[in-house]
């Protein structure tokens, strides 16, 4: 477990840092960008995921568990809510049969 | 003094009683019973107020009768001021009141609305019994606006024709500039003395510098509200269009009182005007202007009021020029003898109108002494009294004004004299138009009956002898109204004729030549007129500006009335429709344009959602870089 | 604790009750069971629990949230059988998810760990996401839960970001320790700062300030109106709840405080202007209730941390304004279902036309919720902003407040469009179908709403 | 107690009005409470010590200062006679002049007066807004349903721009609410007796006084008011110009010359200046004015000029003439509007161009109106003319120059008033046939002009009800720099 801890810490924090950073960036410029939802559902699974790692990375430097605790909580979490979009999008297919994200654009000003 | 107090009560009360009783019960009085009623309470004024005077004791009496305002430090009470100026004017106003009264019960016998017209007189009344009475300039201001209304009233008393409303408007506003000076004069001596009682003012005055630049502002703006009311340049305008009115009215408030209350207002607060040499120098020129524009405007008219209102302007003329030079028992003689004449010469036109069934341009009368013959011999009297012939009470009067002029100034003097050879040229015009010569009208002429005609008399006997009140000393007299006057108003037995007796003869002997001269004149051109022919096309053009009585009415229209009609359409249809209430409306109608164009954020596109959030998200994050 | 089992047991409960297909039985036991929770609250009331390891704290303040929670809850269960009339199926699992969100709400009033706030909000949201699209072959419904899912999940993202960087600042999810972090190290960390924005990032999210709205309108308008009415009150009360507990312990260190300003300008300028231009009541009230949110974080913006006394001051404001605004917006949306149903189908504003006439009582109970709404005297709506008026103008905030009274004018602008409506006459005549259940909860709305305005010292 | 009895009589009145719906009797009902409460201001009056009299005081919300305390000063009571005394002749316009459902249409008057008397009771800022703000809500609902041509529009923007004023003074009681020591209290004596620093008092004074600007209301702030009051119907123009106006004098008062005197010394020749404009401005517009009721409405806002600029002239004389004036123009806009009312009644509208004319077929109506013309134009021995005598002495003792501004207000108001009496009544005789006015129009009209008369005859009965009160509140200034 300790080595664990102290590869962890052979990286720099700011290294982390950015790295989280970049990819939660990636995530939301993608969900910016991509129209096709289940790509758009991936890219915010990328974001919480840099979270993740950022978490990790805290609790190591830190050698405090919380944080990898936390980690779990929010893949029970993220888990349970791609489930209910998922099948929020399998309704919309049914519905309207496209995964586009701006198909259903009724209700607006 | 209890009787005292409820005397000088009683006057002002009774016309007040008539008033409100006639008034209101205008639909049960019948026939001539409500011309009786006003006719009996405006006598039972009268004798009330010859007690009163015959029981005077020359002490100035102050009858309280409530407190009227009081708040902070001012205490207006409502009083009455008894001494020989507001006696002799409460004198005259019930006196000639009674007697035109009573005339009026003939002149207005087949109106239907008679019952009003005596309610209206009678109010007239007693507004300008409070006016004269007023123990401070409140009360008399009381009576100031109530002689406004009731000329207002009464000159369109016959509301029907727009052109009468319009001189009964015209009169009330003219006044009413007029007393924007009288209510400026008043707050300013309230905020000088500290109270508005004449009295305590008059006491308060002596302290004061003359020509302290207070006491000059407070008696301009005092004079401003003088000719207001008494028609002289510039504000008399109103006073020709005011015949529109029945004649009774033109006698009683256009020519014997309420013009004159101007003159009373000056003689009252004599103390001030002492004060202020500056005013008195403008009071007389002024008044020498007005006699002169009203003699000239007097000369070409053809109806005959009009001619009596251009008289009377000039004659109240003469009568500030008086007060200019501080010859104020001069001014109220000539007030009272001119109330004689001017009334009787006002209700002989009228008679004469009466007569003709309504007519009354001169040019369609003539050769009436013969018809009418009572009317005939009382204007003459008159004609003559306001010529100032000798021995009627025109020419003591008059001749006393002149005098004093002449030792103040010579050339108002000339002028004046000018104004009186004038005077003798329009009066007579008239005298022999109607009744010289041959009828040129198409009506049936008749006397008039008693009741119009007892009136006349008396007023002739009065212009006839009215001059015994204040016959000067060369004549042996003693001035009796002077010394009267003397005991209520200040500084007239301070007046001295400082002129030798041989020049007061000679004066009088001028203008009476000059005068008698201007008569034989004016026969050859009228006395033996048959027929009139019409005015020559080409009249030069001093006399058609004459004619035209000097374009002041049009002036007047240019400068005043119709730019006010312009800005009072303009500040509504620019200032408040295209300004204030667009500016409202506008500010609502931005917010919904806003609206409008913000709510098109709401796409309804997810990656626009989306998008907008992470704008947010850096906008904020830049901010909380860079001000961090 | 006590009450968070019982809720959560009665939501499986409701569900088991479901499978027995009888409708009749859910709602009464859905109010038996909340009345127990109020009851188990209210008997903590004097001593502050600490649960789970002292990562929830039920005292005063999120008691006092709770109960109120549960009651509007209460008042939508009352408000089912007859909005559920209808339905065919799968309406216990609607009472169901409510109730488990109901959970997530007690979380977020409650929470005193970062951890607590992450599953407080997840455990509100995911429910809604489902009951948002409750409507099954209804794209409008589809469509709302769809935008809700997507956007609520990207802004959970950022919530977890800003948690973990705060985590990164203190090496614990603590708030206490946070606190007393920024007591001592003050605010200049850039960590802190990204942190602190993250996470209100989040919160204004589920709050709905500008620019994190455009959630609202499509979801409150798509959603089927209980939903609606569940998403604007106990949603709204318990996203409140949330950011004060935060904001209780921060304060508003450093950059927080301009960029709360900001939230609160654009939002109160958005919500209000846009507002007057909405036709459709729902859209209309959705604005209104971001304008709302935007008083409301006003109200938090005055909030100074961890000094003594004050925290409470806004705390209790902001129970009291969210609660009477739950209740106004409660009895105006059953109003709207009924004028709706009276008007098949329209949500157009003019439906209420002519309910003056028919159901006098009725309107006169709009116009005083409409009354509260706009804030005018003697009703909770005005007690409620004037309480906002004192804590900003007290904490100093004169220009900020000043554009407060404006947009609040814009504000009683709109409801007074619908005010008229309530008088005009109709052009055809209408018949609203009320039953006395519905008469009954609109009436105990107008009048608690008018009650707590005369006797605002209830709360 | 009878404070409260006050408040309630209109209200109960009011909820009896809206709950049984007695069409029939609900004039007679409302003319009763209204009777009833000014009955009680009138002994009020005759019980008056001549000192602050606090009826009613409990606590309500003491943590923001919210206290429910009701009670009245000499100024107080002068607003109280006003309310009293107009409103049953409000009410009784109802009789020739209806309008609507009448049990609520009364009921909505009831409910305006109710608030009305609960403002000038109030003595806690808080109340005092509470009360400004419901007095609003029956106008609202009154002009909204009952109102003429664009009711809604004109509505609407009358009630917004109204509110726009009171949410300024709202927060302005918050402000100075929380300026008071702790524990914080919003009464009036606590305000006073805090003294703000100068640059507070300066932008304070404008966001109270916005409020009571748009209230009158005076020149810039005046553009819902010409619309409103021709729209409106005859009761509702009434309420607004007669009582309604007059919160925002007794709010200056109030308000601004106790909590930020020094502020309002500050801005006085401001304040002076656009309200003496003001006042020529509308009484220019209104001489040319082509609709009876706008001309009124115009006239009613020069009055308020006049009255607002003497109210600032901190002496005597312009504060006590300006409250004496505020119970004649309520008298006079009271009369002014009924005569139009019945004279519109008459001729199917309230435009000039089909009047004219009509003293040939109702003479009696002719003499009642001349009454009020007189007291319009302010004739002696009528009840303006003492304020107004008051007030002109109050500018000149401010500055000669306002004296001379104000006083050519008498010239103007001559010339519109007698140009309007000369449009409606004088001139050759119409074709239409218009009855004369009735025996009911005569006991409507004729107690109000007897008062006019009365009061302006013996002016001091309501002069001492100022003198003293107006007394000490300068007395107060006398402390200031």
């Amino acid at each position: 477990m300790e080595n664990v801890m102290t590869a962890i810490r052979v990286v720099p924090l700011e290294h982390y840092l950015i790295l989280s950073f970049l990819l939660f960036s990636i995530g939301m410029v993608g969900a910016l960008v991509r129209r096709n939802i289940i790509i758009v559902i991936m890219c915010l699974e990328l974001m919480l995921n840099s979270v993740n790692l950022l978490l990790v990375a805290f609790s190591a430097y830190h050698s405090d568990p919380g944080g990898q605790v936390m980690v779990f909580f929010i893949m029970l979490v993220a888990a349970a809510e791609v489930t209910v979009g998922l099948s929020i999008l399998v309704l919309m297919k049914r519905n309207t049969d496209g995964v586009d994200m701006n198909i259903l654009n009724r209700l607006k000003w | 003094m209890v009787k005292l107090d409820l005397l000088a009560i009683l006057v002002p009360a009774l016309p007040l009683l008539g008033a409100l009783f006639i008034g209101f019960g205008r639909r049960k009085l019948k026939g001539n019973s409500a011309g009786m009623l006003g006719t009996a309470l405006v006598l039972g004024a009268f004798i009330c107020s010859l007690i009163l005077f015959l029981g005077r004791d020359g002490q100035t009496h102050i009858v309280h009768v409530f407190d009227w305002i009081k708040v902070g430090t001012m205490d207006i009470p409502f009083a009455f001021q008894i001494d020989a100026l507001s006696l002799w004017m409460m004198l005259i106003v019930t006196g000639i009141g009674s007697l035109i009264h009573l005339y009026s019960i003939g002149y207005m016998h087949d109106d239907p609305r008679v019952a009003t017209f005596f309610a209206q007189l009678n109010l007239f009344t007693f507004s300008m019994l409070l006016l004269v009475m007023g123990a401070n300039f409140l009360i008399t201001f009381i009576g100031w606006e109530g002689v406004g209304l009731c000329s207002y009233l009464l000159i369109g008393f016959w509301y029907t024709t727009p052109e009468f409303n319009y001189a009964g408007r015209k009169a009330f506003v003219m006044n009413r500039i007029g007393d924007v000076g009288m209510v400026l004069a008043m707050t300013l001596m309230f905020y000088t003395f500290g109270t508005l009682n004449y009295v305590d003012i008059m006491d308060q005055a002596g302290s004061f510098a003359p020509s302290n630049p207070l006491i000059i502002t407070a008696t301009l703006l005092l004079f401003l509200g003088a000719t207001g009311k008494s028609a002289q340049l510039p504000l008399l305008t109103w006073l020709p269009d005011a015949m529109a009115g029945p004649t009774p009215v033109s006698a009683l408030i256009h020519a014997a009182t309420m013009v004159t209350a101007g003159i009373f207002l000056v003689v009252r607060s004599s103390v001030l005007f002492e004060l202020a040499p500056y005013t008195q120098d403008v009071i007389l020129w002024i008044g020498v202007a007005t006699a002169l524009f009203g003699a000239t405007v007097g000369l070409f008219q053809n109806d005959i009021k009009k001619v009596l209102a251009y008289s009377t302007v000039s004659q109240l003329g003469y009568m500030f020029a008086a007060l200019g030079v501080g010859a104020y028992s001069a001014g109220m003689f000539h007030v009272t003898t001119h109330a004689f004449f001017k009334a009787l010469l006002f209700l002989a036109a009228g008679s004469v109108i009466h007569a003709l069934g309504g007519e009354q341009d001169i040019r369609k009368m003539g050769g009436l002494k013969k018809t009418t013959k009572t009317t005939y011999i009382t204007f003459l009297i008159a004609t003559l009294a306001i010529a100032g012939i000798p021995p009627l009470s025109g020419f003591f009067s008059k001749d006393g004004i002149l005098a004093s002029t002449f030792q103040d100034s010579p050339f108002a003097y000339g002028i004046l004299v000018f104004a009186a050879m004038l005077t003798a040229f329009y009066m007579f015009r008239v005298l022999f138009l109607t009744f010289f010569g041959s009828y040129r009208g198409t009506a049936h002429p008749h006397e008039s009956p008693k009741v119009m005609t007892v009136p006349l008399m008396v007023l002739a006997v009065l212009s006839a002898i009215g001059g015994a009140l204040n016959i000067p000393h060369i004549f042996g007299g003693h001035e009796w109204l002077k010394v009267d006057l003397g005991t209520a108003v200040e500084g007239v037995l301070g007046e001295h004729m400082a002129l030798s007796a041989s020049t007061e003869w000679m004066l009088m002997a001028l203008s009476t030549a000059l005068v008698l001269l201007t008569i034989w004149y004016t026969w050859t051109l009228f006395g033996k007129k048959t027929t009139l022919d019409g005015e020559p096309a080409d009249m030069p053009f001093l006399k058609r500006l004459i004619a035209k009585r000097w374009m002041l009415d049009e002036l007047y229209a240019v400068l005043f009335e119709k730019p006010f009609g312009w800005l009072s359409r303009n500040l509504f249809g620019i200032g408040e429709t295209k300004v204030a209430v667009p500016l409202t409306v506008g500010s609502g109608k931005a917010a919904h344009g806003v609206a409008e164009w913000l709510r098109k954020m709401q796409t309804g596109n997810t990656s626009f959602y989306l998008f907008g959030m992470m704008l947010g998200v850096v906008v904020f994050l830049l901010i909380t870089l860079f001000t961090a | 604790m006590s009450a968070l089992i019982l809720i959560s047991v009665l939501a499986v409960l409701v569900l088991y009750l479901g499978l027995f297909g009888n409708k009749s039985w859910l709602a009464p036991i859905g109010v038996l069971g909340l009345l127990g929770a109020i009851a188990l609250f209210a008997s903590g009331w004097h001593i502050d629990h600490h649960l789970m390891g002292g990562m929830v704290k039920f005292d005063r303040f999120s008691i006092g949230f709770n109960i109120a929670m549960v009651a509007i809850t209460v008042l939508i269960f009352l408000f089912g059988p007859d909005y559920y009339a209808r339905a065919k199926d799968n309406v216990a699992e609607q009472y169901a998810l409510m109730l488990f969100s109901l959970v997530g709400g007690f979380l977020l009033s409650s929470y005193t760990n970062l951890l607590m706030l992450f599953l407080g909000i997840e455990v509100l949201s995911i429910p809604l996401y489902i009951l948002a699209g409750a409507k099954k072959n209804s794209l409008r419904s589809n469509e709302a839960s769809f935008k809700y899912f997507l956007l609520g999940s990207f802004s959970t993202a950022f919530l977890l970001m800003g948690i973990a960087l705060l985590y990164g600042l203190t090496g614990s999810f603590e708030l206490t320790v946070l606190g007393e972090h920024i007591a001592n190290a003050g605010s200049s960390d850039m960590l802190l700062n990204f942190g602190l924005f993250f996470t209100v990032t989040g919160l204004a999210f589920k709050m709905g300030a500008v620019p994190f709205h455009f959630w609202k309108p499509d979801v409150y308008q798509g959603a089927p109106t209980l939903v609606t009415i569940f998403m604007a009150t106990v949603v709204m009360m318990a996203a409140t709840a949330g950011f004060f507990r935060l904001i209780d312990v921060t304060g508003m260190p450093g950059m927080l405080a301009q960029i709360m300003v900001l939230l609160v300008l654009a939002t109160l300028l958005v919500g209000n202007v846009i507002a007057l231009r909405q036709t459709n009541f729902k859209r209309l009230m959705a604005y209104s209730s971001i304008a709302h949110s935007g008083f409301l974080l006003l109200a938090l913006l005055t909030d100074e941390g961890l000094v003594e006394g004050h925290g409470t001051a806004v705390g209790r404001t902001l129970l009291y304004y969210t609660f009477t605004y739950s209740l106004a917006t409660t009895g105006l949306f059953i109003l709207f279902t009924i004028a709706k149903r009276a008007n098949n189908g329209a949500e157009h504003n003019d439906i209420f036309r002519g309910l003056f006439a028919a159901k006098p009582w009725l309107a006169l109970c709009a116009l005083a919720m409409l009354l509260s709404l706009a804030g005018i005297p003697l009703t909770a709506g005005f007690i409620a902003k004037y309480q906002v008026f004192l804590l900003a103008i007290g904490a100093g905030w004169l220009k900020v407040m000043g554009f407060g009274v404006l947009m609040a004018l814009l504000g009683i602008y709109y409801y007074f469009m619908v005010v008229r409506e309530l008088f005009v006459r109709p052009d055809q005549p209408v018949t609203f179908v009320v039953s006395p259940l519905n008469w009954l909860v609109v009436s105990v709305c107008a009048v608690a709403v008018l009650v707590l305005g005369v006797w605002p010292s209830l709360i | 107690m009878e404070l409260l009895a006050l408040v309630l009589i209109p209200f109960i009145a009011a909820m009896l009005l809206l709950a049984f719906r007695p069409a029939a009797m609900a004039r007679g009902i409302a003319l009763v409470s209204t009777l009833l409460s000014f009955a009680l201001v009138l002994w009020l009056w005759y019980s008056w010590n001549g000192s602050m009299v606090i009826g009613v005081s409990h606590d309500w919300v003491p943590a923001w200062g919210m206290r429910f305390v009701l009670g009245y000063g000499g100024i107080g009571l002068l607003m109280l006679i006003l309310t009293g005394l107009l409103f049953p002749f409000i009410i009784g316009t109802g009789y020739k002049q209806p309008v609507g459902d009448p049990s609520l249409v009364n009921a909505l008057l009831l409910f305006c007066q109710s608030a009305l008397f609960g403002v000038f009771l109030a003595q806690n800022a808080f109340l005092f807004y509470v009360f400004f703000e419901l007095s609003l809500i029956p106008i609202f609902f009154l002009l909204m349903f009952w109102g003429g041509a664009h009711k809604r529009s004109i509505t609407i923007r009358f009630f917004l721009y109204t509110l726009l004023g009171g949410l300024a003074l709202l927060f302005s009681v918050a402000y100075v609410t929380l300026q008071t020591p702790v524990p914080h209290s919003a009464d009036f004596t606590a305000l006073a007796a805090l003294d703000l620093p100068m640059n507070v008092q300066v932008w304070l004074f404008w966001t109270m006084f916005l409020a009571f600007a748009i209230k009158m209301p005076i020149f810039p702030f005046h553009s819902w008011q010409p619309e409103t009051y021709t729209m409106a119907p005859t009761q509702g123009t009434m309420v607004l110009s007669a009582v309604m106006g007059k919160m925002g004098l007794y709010g200056i008062v109030v308000f601004l010359f106790t909590i930020v005197p020094e502020g309002a010394l500050h801005w006085s020749s401001w304040v002076i200046g656009i309200s003496l404009f003001g006042a020529l401005y509308a009484a220019v517009i209104a001489f040319r004015q082509n609709d009876f009721k706008r001309m009124i409405a115009y006239s009613s806002m020069s009055h308020f000029g006049l009255m607002c600029a003497a109210l600032f002239t901190w002496n005597a004389y312009g504060i006590s003439g300006t409250l004496y004036q505020t119970l004649a123009h309520g008298v006079l806009m009271v009369c002014l509007f009924y005569i139009v009312g019945a004279v519109a009644q008459r001729t199917g509208s309230t435009d000039f161009a089909g009047m004219g004319g009509l003293k040939t077929k109702m003479p009696r109506m002719a003499l009642l109106f001349m009454f009020v013309t007189a007291n319009a134009i302010a004739l002696p021995l009528t009840q303006s003319f003492v304020g107004e005598w008051l007030m002109y002495n109050g500018l000149w003792q401010w500055n000669n120059w306002t004296a001379f501004a104000g006083v050519a207000l008498i010239v103007l108001g001559a010339i519109y008033m007698l140009y309007a009496y000369q449009r409606v009544m004088l001139g050759p005789d119409r074709a239409i046939d218009v009855t004369d006015a009735d025996d009911e129009e005569h006991f409507f009209l004729v107690p109000l002009i007897a008062i006019t008369l009365l009061v302006g005859i013996f002016p001091n009965v309501i002069l001492h009800v100022v003198d003293g009160p107006v007394q000490q509140l300068l007395n107060s200034f006398t402390s200031l720099p």
